[in-house]
């Protein structure tokens, strides 16, 4: 016979100026097999977790209904009370009374005899409640990078010096990420590379890193702690064990004029190459589909016959290699929309018009035009150059709602190196607001309108178009009045909206992590839980969660690195045993479930007679694997699997107590 | 038929299947069942169009279980029921022998499923119309119209189940109706009970009923089971594409899911 | 109207709309008392007959909400439950069972505002139906009806 | 082929060459453009100005009675009329409350199935893929696409691809052997519904235009919108005096253009009717070159 | 209980009129300046677009009054190129339709934008009558509205010679029917006051 106690709380004034709890904890006592019913002003406070240990201990109570809060807010702190009062912690269970209750409805007698209504659906409940024990699984004490831009590098080296290994795993021939493609970086107009570079080369010297450019995700498996992760290691073509980095074969590949990647389509490259002279590792890829030997069926093969070492492996094959890894870090970073898509800003067709990762390419020493301010089109120096926020972004229209938050930092200071390398040029930038909420950021866009003299003109273009070698940008400064802004200038660059990675979507469905409506992916809590993901043992960093400066990247990255090194300091992870089991007596076997189950946890378990033949197979539950959605629960149709803390029995209990005649009546 | 009978007396006289599961005659003259062990008992054997049964229920029949190597003849219904429960993993490789008679009465015996998979696609089976048009009926009426003409149908439900032991694919060795903890399907045979039980079979048999409307041909009540198992049928096809027993591989509607399902009903 | 009063059972995933609905309250959006919230880990363990066993317990109608596509907590199991929930639609319809006092919604955990929206547009298109008796009374049609109030339990 | 025909005011008016041509091309495809039987004014920017009740009520009869007729589709030359009669289309057909209210008002049953199409859709659809195998004579002239407000805006409605920078009429003249020109003002307003009440304005948006045209050194501007044709052609005497300017361009609908292609007789295109006169060597093919045409066109304004 | 705003005892700004009306919401906007960079007669504008919305937003009562006797509600052309580049899809020529219609039923018509009622005033009169555009009794009747005798002259005669002017009225045949719809939807717009 079940002995439950119910405890109804007022929450202060939250519930109990809206419910009667008094009331409520009285009608309580009368449901079958209640044992024990109080109402107190604070039940999460320390006379009140008293309370309910005493009442345990006394009325000898076999479990335990707290009518509160959301018991996604204090289930954990009840359960807790419950084990110290020697009460298995899964005997427990919350009625939602805040929430789902007093703060939704008026004061009202309906609104009491809701709130009596759930907390005698929950007694039903925990009256089917079992105990359960928490399951302890090992941890791998490995981490898997995803990604080698600034956040990956920081994070990895982060892991490293805390003594644990690390994988990383970039998609590029280099790791270095958009960082290495930036010139100056805001507010302290340092040389990005600069900066970069050594942290680079760190990552690639590490003992504790292990570093597979040119490879990626394949799939993962498993749950924290034990994940698999299969990665795919493209062929590069070239035996990096044996090449010298010397260079020889992309001088003399004959293919050269493939838009250049690094240098944001400026520039172009071989087929065989190294992205930029900086790279980690500094030896070449082949780009087989630019490649004429894989294009045209072995011709050419120029590279294989000068390299020196013999490098040039033409028959290399992608490879896929499977690692044990405790804890993801997914640091994949963005990407920033074309020139292409704004109509009114010619489609893309005009050459002049570029985006401001092209800027960066044109202002860096280790570019295109090896630092000098040059527009694409002819070669000639602006004189006259506009640049232009918000291009795409807070655009519910055409591009993004959200602000891609560096856009006004970065175009002021592209204003700022432009006028350091252009002194008689005119530069001005037409904006919405300027953002510049950061350490010294409103200081550094002040000095380019001050000092460098920017023109900064309040308003959207509504137009560009060509004219006679100009670009006409047509707008108004609607501080003054809506006067009409027309300039001719010589070169425009979009500061355009960044978004997330083309194939964010396909990583998030192979981490099973979420992500938002941009598809960049989703933290656990937007406050409180920032690094991490709704999965376990994956972590983000950097700007796969949103776009965001290097400072904020770099943080984010320790962040996430400190997350995984406490994770790391445990030998064992227990978790809750909220988790689907078969009933092998009943299961004939036709392992419908077993293609439900997104964690593949369902296993064939062979019933042997006495002689070691196979009567029949039925499905097992791997309780590592398993993470309690509870969709084969529901696909079963002999019922034979059933999942602890929403067994069936229980729901049922749940909704059959709702309603019933023997409904409650209000005195 | 002489030479099906040959073909089923020399399976058994060679020991390649120790029963063989076809129809005989029975004394009123009606076609049932047989079981033949013995080479000189499949005389009896009897097949033609009257043989509409489907055999593939009688697979997982313990009584037929304990031999270690069954012979069947399948008509298209019982090779669409024997390829979904292969699917379903039901029937264990080399235990079968499956024999069909085609419709130039050739006999055809089946080396494995994958046989069978093109077997069947060649042979489609012809939509039913007229039942197609009861249905399409029973649509256009008003929902409450709907609703008297099943209470009506079902109240007369006296749970004998024999719907279910006839079915192919009611093989759970312990079926929910059986439960009694909690009591998914209440016991007594009110229309409570009877609508329960058969949306529950037919939320089960959703994309794997292979529509031989055995259930129908059995209910001593004469419930038109039919029009469920055409309905969900024809919906599954609709909805999803998906059609019972044409596949080696588990397909079943509801273990699968594309992510641009419709859900123009959800909100 | 009437002072008809409608039960409403909402069958609700932990993550995405039981969150929602304790963010509705958090943000102390107000809406209509008559619902009662069972928590399930995710729409893809709803099972269908406890939508039959609420009308039958007396619900005049259901909500089933859960994360919206691509967000299930669990990748994929507000999939399988959207497929679910088609079939047996259909199926209802056909049978003749009222199938407009069924909601279906996704309701994300951001998604307070939406979910007592969703709470007051239920309610005040049951009231506008009426209440719903004719499938709890089919226990009281056919050879062995019961009377009213006596259902199996289990204890 | 039949298919239904709202000319609009203008074209039994100020526009009647495009109503010429239009027809004059549409026989050589055999398709026979029959017009609405009593159709009324779309109400324009008058009645959308004024009241918006109106503004629906007077394109709606039209519909009503083409619908009667039994058209799928009407071409809708004018591209005011189009713009107001496809407004009219599609706002009845999303929303049936406003439908009853305007059956009211019109006091005729229908259900808004015959759609409004352009002369571009028209042309793209109907004349375009067999236009190669009919051309008689090649254009040999760099030619300044003008598409204006109403065929390309508001593109939520309208649904064209690339309305900022459309290429329609381009694709479609092009296989007249026609050159068109990449430039600045394809879309941008002539002033049109002012082109009475404030001159002054129509001049100067006009003026912009055209002058735009003649610096990218086209020979002619081609248009679809008789609003534009009449501000651009009519209007020139008076711009030419506002911008202080003599400027020479004619403007041609496109299916005078392709008329000439086909080699249709230039009266029967209505070429004669033009403001800004239109030489008859302008269409002739040898050894002239783009640039010695525009020298060569008379004009007298 | 939630209450509801109930237009009829609440006296309405000019804003939530517009969105009750036409659904547009005049709140959407952030004051970007597109739609007047773009807008063809800014210039001759006397409240630029995008401040017209601005005044809107704040429910001023004065400002509100400047935006209905403003010249912008009538010289804007419905040309579409604001709303087509709005960046938060505000129907900025929906909102003007509203406004001109608001501003001659509280007879607040910019003395400026007179010729412009007036050359409205008549087509739609041409139209009621007629049932088609008639160029010659437009601009008469246009003429005789504003005293703009001579305007037009210069281009007249050629078009007579071009045979571009119709003297003879297009009259279709069921005229009666559209006057019937002018004076249904005057008894309509009579009804709801």
């Amino acid at each position: 016979m079940s002995r439950i106690g119910v405890f109804v709380c007022h929450c202060g004034e939250n519930i109990g100026a809206t419910v009667d709890c008094a009331e409520v904890a009285k009608m309580a006592k009368d449901f079958p097999g209640v044992a024990f019913s109080i109402d107190y002003k604070y039940m999460c406070s320390d006379p009140g977790q008293t309370l309910i240990k005493e009442a345990i201990k006394e009325h000898n109570l076999t479990g335990v209904v707290v009518a509160a809060c959301s018991p996604r807010m204090h289930e954990p702190t009840f359960r807790k009370v419950a084990a110290e009062a020697g009460l298995n912690p899964y005997l427990c269970e919350m009625a939602n009374l805040r929430e789902h209750c007093s703060w939704v409805h008026y004061k009202d007698k309906s609104t009491t005899l809701k709130a009596a209504e759930l907390v005698r659906m929950l007694v039903e409940k925990v009256k089917l409640n079992t105990p359960l024990y928490p399951i302890k699984v090992p941890v791998t004490k490995t981490a898997l990078v995803i990604g080698g831009g600034i956040a990956g590098i920081q994070t990895a080296l982060d892991i490293a010096n805390s003594g644990h290994k690390v994988i990383m795993v970039e998609k590029s021939p280099s790791i270095g990420g958009h960082m290495s493609q930036l010139s100056e970086t805001f507010p302290t107009l340092d040389c990005s590379q600069c900066i970069l570079t050594p942290r680079m080369v760190e990552v690639a010297q590490h003992p504790n890193i292990t570093l597979y450019t040119y490879a990626e995700l394949e799939s993962l498996d498993g749950f924290i702690g034990n994940f698999k992760a299969t990665i795919k290691l493209k062929a590069k073509s070239v035996d990096h064990s044996v090449c010298n980095g010397c260079g020889e074969c992309s001088a003399k590949c004959p293919i050269k004029k493939i838009p250049d990647e690094f240098n944001a389509g400026l520039g172009t490259r071989p087929a065989i190459y190294v992205p930029f002279p900086q790279a980690v590792p500094n030896k070449p890829v082949i780009d087989r589909d630019n490649c004429t030997y894989f294009r045209k069926n072995g011709k050419c093969g120029l590279c294989e016959k000068i390299c020196p070492t013999k490098a040039i492996d033409f028959s290399q094959k992608d490879e896929f290699i499977t690692v044990d890894v405790g804890a993801v870090v997914v640091t994949t970073g963005f990407d920033i929309k074309g020139t292409d898509f704004f109509p009114e800003y010619g489609y893309g067709k005009y050459k002049d018009i570029i985006t401001g990762l092209q800027f960066e390419r044109l202002a860096s020493a280790s570019g295109p035009t090896l630092g000098e301010i040059r527009r694409p089109s002819d070669g000639k120096i602006p004189q006259n150059i506009v640049f232009i926020s918000c291009a795409g972004s807070r655009d519910p229209a055409k591009g993004i709602d959200y602000c891609s938050k560096i856009c006004c930092m970065y175009l002021a200071k592209h204003a700022m190196l432009y006028k350091h390398k252009v002194h008689s040029g005119k530069a001005s930038v037409f904006y919405m607001d300027i953002r510049a909420g950061g350490k010294t950021y409103e200081e550094f866009v002040r000095r380019a309108i001050e000092e460098d003299e920017v023109n900064y003109v309040r308003g959207r273009v509504s137009r560009i178009y060509e004219k006679d070698g100009k670009l006409i940008v047509k707008g108004v400064d609607t501080l003054l009045n809506s006067y009409p802004v027309e300039i001719e200038a010589d070169m425009v660059v979009l500061g355009t909206a960044g978004i997330a990675n083309p194939e964010s979507e396909s990583l998030a469905q192979k981490l099973h992590i979420s992500y938002d409506q941009y598809h960049f992916f989703a933290e656990a809590h937007p406050k409180l839980r920032p690094v991490e993901t709704n999965t376990a043992g994956i972590m983000l960093a950097g700007a796969c969660q949103f776009p965001k400066d290097i400072p904020d990247s770099v943080s984010q990255a320790s962040g996430a690195a400190s997350k995984v090194s406490a994770l790391f300091s445990q030998n064992e992870l227990t978790r809750d045993p909220l988790i689907a089991f078969v009933n092998k007596n009943t299961c004939v076997g036709c392992f419908m479930c077993q293609s439900v189950c997104p964690y593949l946890a369902i296993e064939k378990e062979k019933i042997k007679a006495k002689d070691g033949s196979v009567i029949r197979e039925v499905a097992k539950i791997n309780p590592g694997l398993c993470q309690g959605c509870g969709t084969c629960v529901a696909l079963c149709r002999s019922k034979s699997i059933d999942i602890n803390g929403y067994s069936h029995k229980q729901v049922y209990a749940e909704v059959m107590s709702l309603f019933n005649e023997r409904s409650l009546e209000y005195v | 038929m002489q030479e099906l009978n040959n073909k089923i007396a020399e399976l058994l006289t060679n020991n390649l299947v120790s029963i063989f599961i076809s129809y005989k005659k029975g004394l009123n003259g009606k076609i049932k069942p047989a079981f033949f062990t013995k080479p000189n008992e499949v005389y009896e054997n009897y097949f033609g169009d009257e043989a509409q049964q489907n055999l593939a229920v009688y697979v997982h029949k313990p009584e037929v279980k304990k031999y270690s190597k069954v012979g069947i003849l399948a008509n298209i219904f019982a090779l669409k029921a024997l390829l979904q429960l292969y699917a379903e993993n039901q029937i264990k490789d080399n235990y079968l022998t499956i024999v069909t008679v085609n419709q130039d009465n050739k006999v055809i015996v089946f080396a494995d499923f994958n046989e069978i998979e093109s077997y069947i696609a060649q042979h489609q089976i012809e939509k039913n119309t007229n039942k197609q048009k009861e249905i399409n009926e029973l649509l256009s009426l008003s929902r409450e119209k709907r609703w008297e003409f099943w209470v009506e149908q079902l109240s007369s439900c006296i749970k004998c189940y024999a719907c279910r032991a006839i079915c192919p694919m009611c093989y759970c060795s312990k079926c929910t109706v059986e439960l009694n903890q909690p009591q998914w399907i209440s016991v007594p045979a009110h229309s409570l009970g009877n609508f329960e039980w058969h949306i529950m079979r037919m939320m089960h048999l959703a994309c794997r009923c292979i529509n031989c409307q055995e259930c129908s041909r059995v209910c001593p009540m004469n419930i038109p089971l039919h029009l469920l198992t055409t309905k969900i049928n024809s919906d599954m096809e609709e909805e999803f594409g998906q059609i019972a027993g044409m596949k080696t591989t588990l397909d079943f509607a509801l273990n699968t899911f594309k992510v641009d399902d419709y859900e123009n009903f959800i909100r | 109207m009437s002072d008809f009063e409608p039960k409403i059972i909402a069958f609700v995933c932990n993550w995405c709309t039981y969150a929602g609905a304790d963010l509705a309250g958090t943000s102390r959006i107000k809406y209509a008392h008559n619902i009662r919230i069972v928590r399930f880990p995710c729409t893809g363990r709803i099972d269908f007959m406890l939508l039959l066993k609420a009308f039958q317990s007396g619900a005049d109608g259901i909500i089933v909400s859960g994360c919206h596509p691509a967000d299930c907590h669990y990748t994929a199991g507000n999939y399988h439950a959207r497929r679910r929930w088609i079939v047996f639609q259909n199926l209802l319809n056909f049978l003749g069972i009222d199938t407009r006092r069924i909601t279906f919604s996704w309701v994300s955990a951001a998604e307070g505002a939406k979910w007592g929206h969703l709470v007051n547009e239920v309610v005040d298109n049951i009231k506008k139906i009426g209440p719903y008796t004719e499938y709890a009374k089919l226990g009281k049609i056919g050879i062995g009806s019961i009377s009213e109030g006596n259902y199996a339990r289990i204890e | 082929m039949k298919i239904g025909f709202y000319p609009g005011c203008s074209l039994e008016g100020t526009a009647r060459e495009y109503n010429e041509s239009l027809k004059e091309i549409s026989k050589v495809f055999k398709i026979e453009l029959e017009e609405i039987i009593d159709w009324n004014c779309c109400g324009a920017t008058a009645a959308h100005s004024l009241n918006k009740d109106l503004a629906l009520a007077l394109p709606a009869r039209s519909l009503a009675l083409a619908e009667k007729q039994g058209f799928n589709e009407i071409v809708v030359p004018c591209a005011a009329c189009y713009s107001r009669l496809f407004t009219a289309y599609s706002e009845l057909n999303s929303e049936p409350e406003k439908l009853e209210k305007i059956k009211e008002i019109i006091q005729i049953d229908f259900k808004v199935t015959s759609k409004p199409i352009n002369v571009l859709e028209f042309i793209n659809k109907y004349i375009k893929p067999d236009l190669k195998d009919k051309i008689k004579n090649k254009i040999n002239l760099n030619i300044a696409c003008y598409y204006g407000c109403l065929l390309v805006r508001p593109p939520k409605l309208l649904a064209v691809e690339r309305y900022e920078d459309p290429m329609i009429m381009e694709e479609i003249i092009k296989i007249t052997g026609a050159k068109p020109l990449d430039w600045a003002f394809k879309t941008e307003c002539c002033g049109a519904g002012l082109s009475v009440s404030k001159t002054d304005v129509v001049n100067k948006l006009s003026g912009k235009i055209i002058d735009d045209a003649i610096n990218r050194k086209a020979d002619i501007i081609i248009v679809a919108c008789p609003m534009c044709q009449s501000n651009l052609d009519m209007r020139r005497k008076s711009i030419n005096t506002y911008l202080n300017k003599k400027l020479d361009i004619p403007v041609l609908f496109i299916t005078q253009l392709i008329g000439k292609a086909l080699g249709l007789d230039s009266n029967k295109l209505g070429l004669q009717r033009h403001f800004v006169k239109v030489s008859p060597e302008l269409f002739m093919q040898k050894g002239i070159s783009s640039d010695s045409v525009s020298n060569k066109i008379g004009v007298e304004v | 209980m939630h209450t509801e705003l109930n237009a009829e005892t609440l006296n309405l700004n000019l804003k939530h009129k517009i969105k009750k009306d036409t659904g547009e919401d005049i709140m959407l906007c952030y004051q970007c300046g597109k739609c007047t960079a773009g807008c063809p007669l800014n210039d001759e504008m006397d409240i630029s677009p995008n401040q017209l919305l601005r005044m809107l937003q704040t429910e001023i009562p004065d400002l509100e009054e400047k935006v209905l006797k403003s010249s912008t509600i009538w010289l804007c052309l419905s040309c579409e190129t604001c709303f087509s580049r709005c960046p938060k899809e505000v129907d900025l020529p929906k909102i003007m339709d509203y406004l001109r219609s608001e501003s001659m039923r509280q007879n607040s018509v910019n003395k400026k934008a007179s010729d412009i009622v007036a050359f409205h005033r008549s087509f739609l009169s041409t139209v009621k009558s007629v049932g088609r555009l008639y160029e010659i009794g437009l601009i008469a009747g246009y003429k005789a509205r504003t005293f703009h005798l001579l305007q037009d002259v210069n281009v007249a005669p050629t078009m007579l010679l071009n045979g571009k002017l119709k003297i003879k009225p297009p009259l279709i045949k069921n005229r009666s029917e559209i006057a019937k719809i002018f004076d249904r939807i005057k008894e309509l717009e009579e009804k709801e006051k």
